[in-house]
């Protein structure tokens, strides 16, 4: 049962999962969440591809630095939402038009 | 046998939270089934001998993330409670009808399907080695591994904290009215 | 994974006997000696907070020159078994506006995250459940989950009363996580290891040997660390989340019956685990105060005694502190982590690292008395 | 002889299970013991007598984001640093003390600018914009 | 000659160490840190100077070359190599340039410590400007076109800062996107054919493709139906055009001259225009190959006649510069074209030494009078002895008067263009190319002297007109007039140093080592011609099995050791099938006619200027007058039609549509379209409109938009899905 199979499995399932929220919601707080999910996945990829194939840490590591990299992602992003809807008083992401033409 | 039943109770977790936020309405809740999606993500990096990994897992996004996405849920739901009386719900039109639903669908059907290939292909030709059953001590190699091969990068992910620290709070700074 | 409760009894005979009983299944006997423990230490916890309260109204009664509690039981020791049975008796409400799923989960949120640190404390160098390379970084992280349970509480009984307090619980748990965060790394940077056997096992000896003596630093880093953690556990006087002159009870106002007795429970279980980790990390843990060259099993009940004993004392101080100083301010809360805490953490870790490289890693002692190294 | 690795995790996940299986089992209980009597004035939340007015799901001072996200920063900073500082007393045992002093020191200088530039520029004050309106109130 | 990296980097790092010291401290340092740019400029001189000295007068040897190499990263992973190298080459060419990037940088510089004194953004400027040079500077010393990219993407970053800088200006910061997102489009293609290049041969180091072409690596691999070697020739091409701004992309430089005229000169003359001529010199072998230098002559002849018409009508002294620079930038490019490799290098440096001068000219007449319109200038030869007799040095030299370098270059490059054009038996319709390239240099001497005699000579008509129009308020102040006298010019060395040493060397005598370049006029007995020795096109067999060279090792290799030393002289053509003879009739027939067309150029502008007894033709060709005064109408194309009619109009085409604005689009776009057809050919205007006009073009351009609109949706989440679909479609192709 636990085998490179089912991680990949799984981790794709978490991708897909993080894809239709992002692309399904319009709220910019669940599109980050989804984005979340995506960056799980990958980093779950990481480990067991470090577990199963390449048998050192260096996809801990790498796993280590997309998590940092979220956190990063998320304190920047969430501050731009809110900073968007102090300006706008909507999450919507599709009310985001302000530099479309 | 335990340790089928953790990576079966952390798969169970992480592919249950990760359902239950695309289908969940409410993005609080949808916050919580992260949260719980997250958590058994972390067990499958403890199925995996990631003891650290798996420990920062819980401590960044349980400890750090989720709650500051909880807090951007308070400071951007809950405005103009009189239009939307009791019911925080009223975000409910914004996360998504049937329409792009169907979109996501289709897209992550297509992407789905793609990769089971792709994974198929994978397991095929990368017959996955077992390196013995050994679970070795992680801390002190990544510990290694940071300070030698990857100190470049260690460094410089301070300084990115650093900008995303100097940037957000410059962002999310309360203006004077 | 270093050692186990299981792997330390397992250098004794009798475990043989056990084994060859439940028919050579090492995982089904492991799971059994586990959960036997499990449930003996949450019994224990359970009673000890229970007892927590009954110390604390007794206590604060002397402090204020008090009878205190003196009609159940002797000297109304029975006190908080029969608050346990009104909390169970009491009818269940649940605001009509709250959001049910969460009302539900938080206290169990809550008691989740609490329980789980129980699995890494040290009761003796053979009694730990599970000494995790990781330790005390899983401590740190697994009791983050307090965080989120003390804002869903807040959130989901949609008062305004227990929003206020979640959000201030919240934002007050995250914040004082850091200085004890930083503290805690200034000993992990000194006993060279996350796992509190290693931890432990570095303070062995005199009481000279104790991380809180090791040098000025750490010294500073102790209060650090024990200022940061009554405020992690909303325990007076950084009780604001539940400032009930301003909050009325804060974020558990909502709750009544069992689920608020659980949220009580959280929190002194948690009172007891912050201080077992002060005694852990700081002052030897489970330690003989002297050299002992053999291991038996009386010594380890010895070492759980001396182990309970350090940790009864800081709870003591705790409840002592409470009833002694007044309640801060929202923004004097906030600038004593930020301000001083952090800062004061920081410069204790600077200090620390600079330490063990200019001495070579010895502490203050062994300079001055010059001990073995 | 040397336990399996998960073994050390059982306690872990037991202690979670009885976790929830005490929250299970005392609600059950509550639910068997307790009276029930609901009311409309009973589960209404508690606002010290008055009828609440408005959802308590409100907007909330952004200074509350503010905080969290230093608090991230620095989660985020100590959990690299936690490995670094596990092997440091090994390294300094090597001989590599300095180097390894340098690294680390290098590491939390970067942490110290960030929480000197968030305390310049008023982000660590919590009443900042309090005391402006309390100001006003009183002229 | 002992090279290790330490006598070549500082050349580069010196500027970058300027750059980054005034960044962060320039404030603080007294006068902004100018001194610190000029003197980090003198040092990369210093350095230049000693390797031009090695490489110009050790032996003559047209094959030396100095390639240093260390290894970037390496991915390389079993039997994947995937490694990228960086490193240093350096040839006589490139010696060549070094000198002439940092000696004109440093005048540059001089100058400019005198130009922005008092300046508002005096600091700023000063950041740049090393910067600048120092991109230039790394782009010639670079091995390989990745490197090259990334050097010629910080001068493009540059120039945007430069010309931008007062950035309070609206037009300034137009005119900075302008030339930065015009730049880009070559750029694009720059990096495509670089892209290209790596696939296929898997380096892009220049001596790899030179030894890949010699090994035939090229030979049948086609991209999209045409031969890889076009396609990446062309896509190279393309990103040349942009920065060197030739024909269809040359929109950015005549506005670029909006930031301080010193920056201008830097731009224009030493360095970014020439980094697109730089790169086909380097990949002249590929441009061969893949035989596109046809169309480079043709695309250089159609923008050296262009602008210089364009040039002869305008009337802001800066402008007429930056349309001559267009022109001369046109000569260079068909010099490539043609297989003048020689020669237009040498006009590079020629070009490269008299331009300066002249930016360096106009900025000292713009910041002594504070004016640039010419009919408001006159007279100023009296004012200004100085700038004048470097100004008009320099002018003779680019009008292509013999015994000056101009003519030198220039006439070369033009009588290989008449071999090419008649002789060479190509297509005949490529005369083209020297016809207009030969009325085009007729027209440079034209409008040259009439920019001279419009400024120089007549009398003052500053006078007048303050006279004119400040009658009311002059009263008050008697002398001042216009706020501003003009001042007797006195010798200043920043100011005027520059201006002289850069006048010097307009002589064609340091280029051509002969007082006319022609066998006619030898001065020392023999032919001392090291300019057209020493540079060649790049004899590709000669890289085939190459070596490199260790980064940080020392170099002693002599040239006399090498085993392809020797003194080597070939004729300037480098194109196919030479034949010496007609090569040699057509540069005597090219001589004549050139020295006789730039003579009557001069003296049109003459009689025009001078004496008045012509009437100037702007005025007697009015028609033709406005076409060339709106540059041919480019801008309006392209920003009107283009892109804001284009771009923008597709993205909101349907909602027109909807709208109901079917009609109002039909009209004003296609009168937009109108007005552009109109001018520019009268004849043409009643018979298209109502036929093809309304209803075909705008059904036509609604289709297109309809695709547009949902590629630019501007909605985040439909950009993810393609993503995804990329990324989908890219784990397909990486399967099958």
């Amino acid at each position: 049962m636990m085998g490179l199979a089912s991680y990949l499995l799984i981790s794709l399932i978490l991708f897909v999962a993080g894809l239709v929220v992002m692309i399904a919601r319009k709220n910019i707080v669940a599109i980050l969440l989804g984005i979340e999910l995506i960056l799980n996945a990958s980093a779950l990829n990481f480990v067991a591809y470090s577990r199963y194939v390449t048998n050192n840490l260096d996809g801990h590591i790498f796993s280590l630095f997309i998590i940092v990299v979220a956190a990063a992602e998320a304190a920047v992003g969430l501050a731009i939402v809110i900073r968007f809807f102090q300006i706008k008083e909507t999450v919507h992401v599709d009310e985001a038009t302000q530099l479309r033409n | 046998m335990f340790a089928q039943l953790l990576f079966a109770m952390s798969a169970l977790l992480t592919v249950g939270g990760a359902i239950a936020v695309v289908v969940t309405k409410n993005i609080m809740h949808s916050c919580i089934f992260l949260l719980a999606c997250l958590i058994g993500v972390a067990g499958l990096y403890a199925t995996l001998g990631a003891d650290f990994v798996a420990v920062t897992q819980i401590m960044v996004y349980v400890g750090g993330i989720v709650i500051l996405m909880l807090f951007a849920v308070m400071l951007t739901g809950g405005k103009d409670f009189v239009s939307r009386a009791q019911n925080l719900l009223g975000l409910a039109p914004s996360m998504g009808n049937k329409w792009t639903f169907s979109i996501a669908i289709l897209v992550s059907i297509v992407f789905l399907l793609t990769n089971i290939s792709l994974i198929g292909n994978i397991v095929r030709s990368h017959a996955p080695k077992t390196f013995g059953n050994d679970y070795p001590s992680t801390v002190s190699q990544i510990g290694h591994l940071l300070v030698k091969d990857h100190v470049l990068a260690f460094e410089l992910s301070s300084v990115l904290l650093l900008g995303a620290l100097v940037g957000a709070a410059i962002i999310a700074r309360p203006r004077k009215q | 994974m270093n050692q186990t409760v299981v792997s330390y009894l397992s250098q004794y005979e009798f475990y043989d006997i056990i084994l060859e009983a439940f028919g050579n299944n090492e995982g089904l006997l492991a799971f059994v000696i586990y959960s036997l423990f499990a449930v003996i230490i949450v019994a224990l916890c359970a009673t000890i907070g229970g007892l927590g309260t009954y110390a604390e109204r007794k206590i604060s009664a002397d402090i204020q020159q008090r009878l205190g509690p003196n009609r159940v039981g002797p000297y109304g020791i029975l006190q908080f078994l029969a608050d346990g049975v009104k909390m169970m008796t009491k009818e269940d409400v649940m605001p009509f506006t709250a959001d049910k799923m969460l009302f539900y989960l938080a206290p169990c949120l809550a008691l989740v995250g609490v329980f789980a640190t129980l699995a890494v404390l040290p009761w003796s160098s053979g009694f730990i459940m599970a000494d995790m390379n990781v330790g005390i970084f899983y401590l740190i992280a697994i009791s983050s989950l307090v965080g989120v349970s003390v804002f869903l509480g807040g959130y989901a009984s949609n008062s305004k009363w227990s929003m206020l307090g979640g959000m201030r619980g919240a934002s007050q748990i995250i914040s004082y996580e850091i200085p004890v965060t930083i503290s805690i790394l200034a000993i992990v940077l000194l006993a060279g290891g996350m796992s509190f056997g290693a931890i432990v096992g570095h303070q062995k000896g005199l009481p000279t040997n104790w991380f809180i003596f090791h040098n000025p630093f750490a010294f500073v880093a102790f209060f650090v660390y024990f200022i940061g953690a009554l405020a992690e556990t909303n325990r007076a006087p950084f009780d604001l989340p539940e400032a009930e002159s301003e909050l009325v009870s804060g974020y558990h106002t909502e709750y009544t019956g069992m689920r608020f007795g659980f949220f009580a429970l959280a929190e002194y279980i948690e009172v007891f685990v912050v201080c077992g980790v002060a005694a852990a990390l700081f002052l030897g843990g489970s330690n003989l105060p002297f050299d002992i060259s053999f291991d038996i099993l009386p010594i380890q009940l010895v070492e759980v005694v001396i182990f309970m004993t350090k940790t009864l004392l800081l709870y003591y101080v705790v409840i002592w502190i409470r009833w002694t100083f007044p309640r801060l301010r929202v923004d004097q809360l906030m600038s004593i982590c930020w301000k001083y805490l952090t800062p004061i953490a920081i410069v204790n870790l600077c200090g620390c690292a600079i330490w063990l490289v200019v001495f070579n890693g010895r502490s203050f002692a062994q300079i001055v008395f010059g001990g073995h190294h | 002889m040397t336990p399996a690795h998960f073994d050390g995790l059982m306690p872990v996940v037991i202690f979670m299970a009885l976790a929830v299986i005490l929250f299970t089992g005392g609600h059950f209980a509550s639910v068997l013991l307790a009276p029930k009597k609901p009311s409309h004035g009973k589960s209404t939340p508690y606002e010290c007598g008055e009828i609440p007015v408005g959802s308590a799901w409100s907007m909330f001072n952004v200074r509350f984001y503010v905080v969290g996200l230093i608090f991230i920063i620095f989660d985020v900073e100590s959990v690299l640093m936690f490995p670094v500082a596990s092997i440091f007393r090994e390294l300094n045992d090597m001989g590599q003390g300095g180097y390894a002093l340098i690294i680390f020191l290098s590491f939390i200088s970067v942490l110290i600018e960030g929480i000197a530039y968030c305390w310049r520029k008023g982000d660590l004050d919590w009443v900042k914009s309090f005391q402006v309106s309390t100001k006003n109130n009183k002229n | 000659m002992e090279y290790t990296v330490g006598s070549i980097a500082p050349i580069f790092l010196a500027p970058v160490l300027a750059f980054i010291i005034n960044a962060f401290f320039g404030r603080k340092l007294p006068r902004q840190g100018d001194w610190l740019a000029t003197l980090s400029i003198f040092i990369s001189f210093i350095f230049s100077a000693r390797i031009f000295s090695d490489f110009v007068f050790g032996k003559f040897a047209t094959d030396f070359y100095v390639h240093k190499t260390f290894t970037w990263f390496d991915l390389s992973h079993a039997s994947a190599v995937w490694k990228v190298d960086m490193g240093i080459y350096l040839d006589n060419m490139a010696a060549i340039m070094l000198l002439m990037v940092s000696g004109i940088a440093f005048l540059i510089h001089l100058f400019s410590t005198w130009y922005m004194d008092h300046d508002e953004k005096h600091g700023r400027f000063f950041v740049f400007l090393p910067l600048f040079t120092s991109a230039m500077l790394g782009m010639v010393l670079s091995d390989n076109l990745f490197s090259l990219f990334i050097f010629w993407e910080i001068m493009g970053f540059c120039s945007y800062s430069l010309i931008g800088i007062y950035n309070k200006k609206e037009k300034a910061g137009d005119a900075s996107l302008k030339a930065f997102m015009t730049t880009r489009v070559g750029d694009v293609f720059l990096l495509l054919g670089i892209v290209a290049l790596w696939m296929v041969l898997g380096s892009v180091t220049y001596v790899d493709i030179y030894a890949a072409i010699a090994e035939g690596k090229f030979a049948g691999q086609t991209v999209m139906g045409i031969s890889f070697a076009t396609f990446t020739a062309l896509c190279i091409f393309l990103g040349a055009m942009g920065k060197s701004a030739q024909f269809p992309l040359h929109v950015w430089l005549p506005d670029a001259m909006m930031g301080p005229t010193p920056g201008s000169a830097l731009i224009h003359a030493a360095t970014m225009v020439t980094a697109g001529v730089w790169v086909t010199l380097r990949m002249y072998p590929l441009m061969v190959l893949g035989d596109i230098t046809w169309f480079i002559a043709v695309i250089g002849a159609i923008t050296a006649f262009g602008a210089a018409t364009i040039a002869t009508v305008q009337t802001d002294i800066k402008a007429v510069l930056a349309y001559s620079t267009l022109s001369q930038l046109g000569y260079m490019i068909m010099g490539v074209g043609v297989g003048s490799y020689n020669a237009a290098f040498m006009h590079v440096i020629t070009h490269a030494v008299f331009k300066a001068c002249l930016f360096l000219s106009a900025g000292s007449i713009i910041h002594t009078v504070h004016e640039q319109e010419m009919p408001k200038l006159g007279g100023l030869r009296k004012y200004m002895p100085y700038t004048h007799f470097a100004m008009m040095a320099c002018t003779l030299a680019i009008a292509g008067i013999p015994f000056f370098s101009g003519f030198v270059s220039k006439d070369r490059i033009l009588g290989d263009a008449l071999y090419f054009g008649f002789m060479a038996g190509q297509n005949p319709m490529l005369a083209i190319v020297p016809i207009l390239g030969f009325a085009g240099a007729g027209l440079t001497a034209f409008y040259m002297f009439r920019m001279m005699f419009l400024t120089f000579y007549g009398e003052n008509r500053m006078h007048h007109d303050s006279h004119g129009h400040g009658h009311g308020h002059k009263d008050a102040h008697g002398h001042e007039s216009h706020g501003h006298e003009i001042h007797q010019e006195h010798l200043d060395v920043r100011q005027n140093v520059p201006l002289l040493l850069l006048s010097i060397f307009t002589l064609g005598f340091w280029f051509a080592g002969t007082l006319t370049g022609q066998s006619f006029g030898k001065v020392f007995g023999k032919k001392v011609e090291w300019f057209k020795v020493l540079v060649e096109a790049p004899r590709v067999e000669q890289f085939v099995g190459h070596n490199r060279q260790p980064w940080g090792s020392v170099d002693s290799r002599d040239k006399t050791e090498l085993p392809h030393a020797h003194y080597h002289h070939q004729s300037g053509y480098a194109g196919p099938n030479p034949d010496d003879h007609k090569i040699h009739k057509a540069h005597t027939i090219g001589a004549i006619a050139s020295i006789i067309i730039a003579f009557s150029g001069v003296f049109l502008a003459f009689l025009m200027y001078i004496q008045h007894t012509v009437k100037p033709w702007a005025d007697t060709f009015s028609g033709i007058t406005t076409t060339l005064q709106n540059k041919y109408y480019f801008d309006k194309f392209y920003i009107d039609v283009l892109i804001k009619k284009g771009l923008l109009g597709l993205n909101r085409g349907l909602a027109w549509f909807d709208m109901g604005v079917y009609d109002r689009f039909a009209v004003d776009g296609w009168a937009a379209v109108n007005r552009v057809l109109f001018t520019a050919s009268r004849w043409f205007d009643n018979v298209v409109i109502d036929a093809i006009g309304v209803d075909g073009t705008g059904v036509a351009v609604n289709l297109f938009n309809l695709v547009l609109r949902i590629v630019q949706s501007g909605k985040i989440q439909f950009y993810f899905i393609m993503l995804i679909m990329v990324l989908v479609s890219y784990i397909w192709t990486l399967k099958f």
